[in-house]
Order: C-alpha cells, then structure tokens, then sequence
C-alpha cells in the first residue's frame, strides 16, 4: 500500500538529485504540482524523461535543474517554441542541455518495453531519416524468421515516474480516464511512482470494467493536489488553460520575466497554490 | 451553396480548404495540429461527415466542435468513439497501417517532400532548435499516403535539407521501395500559392495547380530550387461560400473558446 | 463499415477451406455459434488458432474440420481432458492433427505482435523446458544493447478471426467489455474479422472513454446472434454454463455419442437456436 | 477460533489448508484453477483478507464469493479491482515482475520441482495428451516464488520426466542461476501425505512436515525416486475449526452455483 503523505514529503522521500525522472501525462494530466515541487526543492542534475517536455520541463530546463533530456517532441503545442529549451540547447542557458532524442513511436514503445520488463523495444520505425545518425541509442534488429531489419531503442527504466491522476481510493488504487497517454507504461515501468491525485474518495468509481487502474502495490506515495494538472487539465474535474499556453509563449522569451515568473508562481507558493484551479476545492 | 465565394479569402484559407477537399468519406486520417486539424474537421464538415480523425494522442473517431489548441484537448476525448494509450495508438493504429491519410507539415521541404522539423544547422550546434519529428517518422512511413500543408517561402522550400526528420520521396525514384516501405509517401503538398504533387517518374515536386491570382513567376519567387511546373497545369478552384462560412465560423468558435480557457 | 449479414451469410463469404481461423475469447465471449456455423457449412483443412481450444475447437478437431492447430493449453477447464483433441492427436480421429503448442505468453504475445504489424514477437519465455525443442517455430533473440537472450516467436496473422461481442452499434463500432482477452489484438492481427454480437444497438453505451472499442471500419462483417457466446458467457447477458462443461466431459468421451450430440445439436440447427440461451432473446 | 477440528477432514482439505497457510496478507498470487484458487480464496477469508489475487484471464484483485470453475468466470471480473487484457496480463504483470506467488501443479513431478503437464510417452506419439503448460512455462520463471500443490503418488511423483513443461530447480543447485533467472522458483510442495521444501544445498525436494497420521513409509511409498526427509521433520497443524468450517462453506457454496448454472 502507498503512503498518502503531502506533496513536499512525496517528492523529498522519492525524487533525489541526479535521478532519471519521468513526469508524464500527454498533454491531459501533466503533473505540473509535482514538477514545482521538484523545483522548490531544489533537485539538481536530473535526467528528464519525457514525450512532450511542454511548459513542465521548460520550466524546470529553464531553472537548470536538469544535465539531460530524453524526449520526442519539445514544442509549445498548437503555440510555437519552448523558449528556455531553445535556449539551453542554442546557448547553454543557464546551463547545458544534453539530449537523448526519439520518436513519439520510439519513446511510446520504449515505456511499453519497460513496463513489460523487457530490456529493449522492437517497433518499424526510423525509416530514411536523420536521428540514427544522431543518437547511438538508436538501434537494428533482425527478425529471426523473416530476416526483416526493425529499429530497436533501450527500455525506458526511469528511477522515479511522477503522474497525475483524477482520484485514488482509500486503499491507495489509482484511477485514471480520458487521454491515458503513457502514464500506466510509465508508473510500471519505474523503479519508484509518485502520483497526485484531485480526490482521495472512499469508492473509486471506476467507469466499466477495463477501467484505466493502477493497484495500490505499483504505486510508492499519494499526494491529493486538487488542480495539480493546471495549465494542463484533468478530465472531468477542469479544462486545459490555453490561454496560459498562450501566454508562456511571451513570458518564457525573456529570461529575467521568465524567473520573475517562477519566482512569483513557483518558489513563494506551496502545492496548495492549485486548489485556485480546481472547481470541486474552491 | 456552391457559387464562389464574393468576398475575398486569404492564401491560408485557401490552403485549408484544398486540402479539406484532398480528403474522402471514407478515409481514416492521423491529425496533426494547424491546418491539417482545420483541414480536416472542415472536410467533416462539409463533404465528408464520414470520415475518421485520429490524434496521435489516443483519441479514434474524435468530432470536435471547435478546433484543439492542442492534439490532447478534452474535447477530442470527449467527441471520439474511443479513446487508447499511446503505445497502443502507435503499435496497433499507426504501425498497424490503419490510417489512410497522415497529414504533417515542417519549418523545411525540400523537392522530394522529405521534411525538416528537427533544427536548421548543425545538430550538435544548432543556429535554430526545432520541436523535433514527434510522430513524423513513423506518419511518414506507415500511413497508406501523406498530405503536407506547407506556406510556400524561399525559407520553407529549400534546395537542401539540413536535417531528414521524416521522409518524404528521398532522393527520388525508387527511394521509399529501396528501403522496404510500400506505403505510397507524400502524394499531396498543399500550400498557400499552389498545390505540388510529385512527378511520376522523378518523384520531384510539380505545381499542379496554382491558387486563384498566383502566378507561374510568383510560385517560383518563393521556392528554394528551380520550380517545375505539371504540363497539365491548373488553376485551383477558389473556395466555395459555404467552404469559407464553415471554416471561418469553425475558427472563430476556437479561437473565442481558447480565450476562455485561462 | 462492416456489412451486417446472417451469420451464415457471414462464414460463407469469409471462412473457406483451408483458411488459419482464429476463434478467440479467453473463457468469456467464445464465438460458439460462429463455430458451430463453419461445422454446418463443412469447411475442411483448417488451421485452427486459440490459446485454449476449449469445447469450441474440440467440436470441430472431434468432426475433422481442422488439419493443423496452434495453442497453448488444451484442457477442459476445471474439467479434465478435450477428449476429441485428444483422440485427434493419439490416435489420429477422425484424421491426423498437426499441433504447433506454445505457452499463453508466447501466444498472448505472437496475437500482439500481429496486431501492432510486426514480423515477431519478443518476451523472457520459455526458459528451461522441452517445447522449444519440439517447435521450430520458437525462436531466441539477442538484445542489441544489453546482450541478453530473449524468446522470439512469429506473429499471428488469420486469415480471419471470429468473436462474440456485447453489442454493436448501427455504425458497425463493436464494444466489448469484461474479460477481453485476446480478442482485440486477434481481430486487428487478421485479415477479415468476422463479429457476432448480442445485440445491435442506436447508441454503443460504452462504459467510460476508454472502453475497449472496435471501430467500424476494422471489422469485416457483423451478425446478430444472442446468445452466440453459449456455453461460454457474455457479461452482462448471460453466465458461464459450467454445468454444461462438466457435462461434456462425458458427451465427448464417446466418439458416437459426440457424433450424434453434433448431429443433433449443430448440424440440425440454425443459429436461431441460440437465442434459448439470452434472457434478452428469450 | 483455533482449537483443533475434531471432526475428520480429508488428506485433500489438509493440502488446501497447508496452501492457504503459506500465503501472507501482502502476497499477490498468480491463481490457477482448483487447489490454488481454493487455497488462496481460503487465505483470503481467513488470514489474509488483504491478499491480491491474479488470474491469468486479466483479472486483478479479484474477490470471488464461489471458487471458479474456469479461470474466466465472470464473477472473478466482477469482483475484480479492474480486469486487463491478456496481453497485458503476461506482458506487464507476470513478465513485469509483478507477483510475488505463482500456483503451479502438474500431473508429474520430479525431485527438483520441474514439471509436465505436456505428455506422458513422446511428444510425437504420446501414450497420454495432457492439456500442455498454459501459462506454467513463464510462471515458473517471473514469479518470486513457486508453491506446488499436487497429490503424491507413485504416478505423480517420477523419477524422470518424459518432458518439462515449467521449470523448478532444474537439475538441482545452480541450475536456474545458470539460466539467468534471480527469482526463487518452487519454495513449497503442498500435497496429500506431506508438505515438501528443496534441500538448501542440493535444491532437491525434502519432506519437512508429515500430515497428522502420516508416516514417513506411507510418504516413501507414494514416491517415484528415494524420498529424502528434511533433520527437522515436523507433523503438519491440523486443519482448525475456522480452516474446514470457511473451506467446506467455500466449495459447497461453489459446488452449487457451478450446477445452477446450466
């Protein structure tokens, strides 16, 4: 059974410095408390695994809590750049930023290999293109028994995956619905799964009964975060902010407006700071 | 219904509705952000309620009332027939070469639609970082074709590509067969001057048709290399009434709607 | 869209001598009235594929209307031996039965890697045991970055699968929910699919967002058949006879007895028959 | 609660009751059908109401009020936390490592705990077709540990196998770890007469408790190779009250459903 503790005792106890972290949620659900968190603790030298690295990592990437980058797409969805990506790749501000970079494809079967415990995914993919050439972790594969060639890349074994999600139960199983993304792949496939949740409720009400579940005994501690996915949304609970998207755009460009930013929103808040953006707390 | 459109329309809505018109009833289309969003819920719209649109964020059959900032909106949830993960979108959907259609686009197209979405320079020192192919490589390669929508500029159509993120006709001819894809590759490039469709020899890019008041000079001003022009060259349909009162009110729902949402 | 035909209609036009049939449900929803649809229509040689052949596959081993089977455990659930299976392999009646035996893992994993179009596929199977010596079809792979050896087996591909499912809608979309098996993958790994379906419905009423739903267009063909799932169940309609399982044990024991429970049972029926089965229906 | 059971009980119920013993409050176990599902429903309502029960249909956390017949039947899905697919179920369950007691039997067993359900005679022209290993070949190797419950008789307990379908300790110390497996394979074998533990050195099997009213000639004699016995021999616990009384309700209430259901 998880332990259900405070944000900032979840991510002390289980997020460490130098760790491969994986902060997932495709689009929907994106856990931005957690990442905050991470940020006001200070973590440092982490490897940030990620599709969409989204406002979440460039907000970490631009406070330099990261020396790496795994990731498939680094764009502002639907809006353009995430600046302080760019500007940690193009300028090495406020500090270099190495990359491991994948395909959507790549990156989605590399969880599911981790989450199978397989050392490597098998998938057809990387046909005719650049990336091979830039990134060793990229590899062939052939099939024994027709002798066709498949591009092969390592599992995903992240140290530490953190979601959210809509509501855990009492006895710490967690429910998540709508656009699931890899979050399932990405909680089984780590070493250790912090998950904050908008609710903690006595049944789970889960819908059906091939419901999106993750057991209390895969996940290690439950954080309850109401609005914890803000920008981003949790189905059911609130909508995605698109006008904040938006707006990142500018405030992301400049560096000083940037840490201004983080300042004011990220380090003299507290995870209680979401509850503004959750309907059901307010 | 159908008479042209009086009042003016610009090159990006024209952009928008000859690829809408590029798609079918029956086609199975993997959506990508932008126009080919905008394309395709228009080609729902009007001529082809039928058709099923695919985010790579999971959602199959999705009917959205107002275009998504985002391929992970709600609304795409919320409208789809069903929703699956990621992996299993890119295993059993993509790979499983379900999808008739993939749409992409690119900040770089060189003549042979391979595309560049990765960065402009060198990789290890980029003068710009691009977002990266996200599903673009295996779009490209598992999809039965490929429509790109692409504002046509010396910047956007050039001559070499720095950087292959997805692949498009390689090097011409014989290129996609060479490394063992049967999936027919980029058969449509739709732009704000002209629709390009690849020679069936070369495989090289020809203007087809031009948009409504865009010239042969003015085509060619805006592209990388020595443009090639189709013998049987037209001049695109402009878009109808109805085309442009569908799109114009589908973007303003959005765009009001994405306001709202802060 | 998937036409929506009788299911007679449907096997004659998509199940043909000779075919690799898959008939798939794992214990739940298994396509009895599709199966015994191919007996009545006297389809011959045969490549029959289901992870547990079960009372369906012993019927139609028992009648001679397969020449090949691929599985993974041939036992009367809870039961005891498929008699026919048996009969078919040890003493070659009513005709010789070529058996390619695997484990649920390597099936549940060659059903996948069907669906998601890849050549093979790879686990951590088969370590130290016999089969791999007795099926040339089991193959090993190396991990190109770790070294590690890996089983490899060869993909699934039917010709055509044939399952039971809750519902369909108008649109030809089928939901299926409860114990799904292997169903899904063995539908999207095949070349037709054939469905049978409790009832044909305006609105699907899917359970949740992420219900385990068959679009239209990966169907073949749709037949309404309640009750077409006797005597494995549908959930939601109706349970598992397990009585009749335990019954079959002494029905199939004898080859006459067999021949005439076939005769009377199946040849001399419709699938109308299967209607006394639903609650619905009846 | 605990006293004694002064009526009989069968060499069958021991073996159920030995089995459910084994199992602790936090185990998650890979449930097969008959002494396992019997024995870990029986731990369930008694000492460890918190266990997780997996049955390889895809249900997890399953609660059945009547044992099974079939490892699909609907009232395990039901009652379960959340059922997945098969796939699913081998892939990111058994094979991610995640269960903590795998239940194996088999209709031979050999001294090291490997066992067949394949064959008897050759695999080509078998004397006897057994129904084959199922999900056993990979039980046997991703689970952390292995309990056995299988009836001792000279015709279960062999000498030699004609064909391993699940692996045990192989050809006794070291051979699972030549395999590159870490997990510990078969701990416990439950059966009739006894309950059996492999040898810490050689990993062979040694009887470690005698059921009440078992001797160490009856166990010998129900044994296919020399019967070695653990220096620290004792005499299973009797079924208590609570044991039987919770058992027979479990498997009369299952024993009348299973007719019900015609």
């Amino acid at each position: 059974m998880p332990a259900f503790c405070s944000l900032s005792e979840a991510i002390a106890a289980h997020v460490h410095d130098g760790d491969c972290v994986a902060m997932e949620g495709f689009t929907h659900l994106i856990p931005f408390a957690a990442g905050h968190e991470v940020l006001r603790q200070g973590r440092r030298h982490l490897t940030l695994v990620r599709m969409t690295p989204d406002l979440i990592y460039d907000q970490l990437i631009g406070m330099g809590a990261a020396d790496r980058l795994v990731f498939s797409w680094g764009g502002n969805p639907g809006v353009g750049s995430l600046h302080r990506l760019r500007d940690a790749v193009e300028n090495g501000w406020p500090q270099p930023l190495e990359l491991e970079e994948h395909s959507h494809a790549a990156m989605a079967n590399a969880y599911e290999a981790g989450a199978a415990n397989l050392p490597f995914a098998v998938f057809r993919g990387y046909i005719g293109v650049d990336l091979p050439k830039v990134n060793p972790r990229i590899g062939r594969i052939e099939c024994p028994f027709t002798g066709e060639s498949l591009a092969a890349v390592p599992a995903i074994r992240p140290d530490v995956t953190l979601i959210h999600a809509q509501r855990a139960d009492r006895q710490g199983n967690v429910l998540l619905e709508g656009i699931v993304g890899v979050q399932k792949q990405a909680v089984l496939a780590a070493r250790r799964a912090v998950v904050t949740v908008e609710e903690v409720v006595d049944d789970l009400q889960a819908p059906g009964l091939n419901a999106v579940v993750l057991p209390s005994w895969t996940v290690t501690a439950i954080a309850e975060v109401p609005g914890g996915a803000y920008p981003s949304y949790a189905q059911g609970y609130y909508r995605r902010a698109n006008a904040f998207y938006t707006q990142w755009d500018q405030i992301a460009r400049d560096r000083d407006r940037f840490r201004s930013w983080i300042d004011q929103h990220v380090m003299q808040q507290r995870p209680e700071a979401f509850r503004a953006y959750s309907p059901r707390a307010r | 219904m159908d008479s042209r459109a009086d009042a003016p329309f610009s090159a990006t809505e024209m952009m928008t509705v000859v690829a809408a018109r590029a798609l079918s009833d029956r086609d199975v289309c993997f959506v990508g952000i932008g126009a080919p969003s905008a394309a395709c819920n228009l080609a729902r719209l009007t001529h082809a309620p039928g058709i099923t649109l695919i985010y790579e964020s999971g959602t199959i059959g999705a009917r959205p009332t107002v275009l998504p900032l985002s391929i992970g909106d709600g609304e795409l949830c919320e409208t789809a027939l069903a929703t699956v993960s990621v992996p299993e979108m890119f295993r059993y959907w993509l790979q499983g070469g379900r999808i008739t259609v993939g749409f992409l686009s690119g900040a770089q197209m060189d003549r042979y639609a391979n595309l560049n979405t990765t960065v402009v320079g060198s990789y290890g020192q980029p003068k710009v970082r691009l977002p990266g192919g996200g599903g673009a490589p295996e779009i490209a390669a598992c999809c039965q074709e490929i429509f790109i929508t692409i504002p046509m500029s010396r910047r956007t159509f050039v001559d070499r590509l720095p950087f292959i993120t997805s692949l498009g006709h390689g090097n011409g001819r014989g290129s996609r067969e060479a490394l063992g894809l049967a999936t027919q590759g980029p058969t449509r490039v739709m732009t704000d001057l002209c629709v390009l469709e690849p020679d069936p020899e070369s495989r090289e890019l020809l203007v087809t048709s031009l948009h409504p008041g865009v010239t042969e000079e003015a085509a060619r001003q805006a592209c990388g290399w020595p443009l090639r022009f189709s013998p049987r060259l037209t001049t695109t349909a402009p878009p109808t009434e109805r085309e442009l009162a569908v799109l114009r009110d589908l973007q303003a729902r959005s765009a009001a709607a994405h306001r709202e949402d802060a």
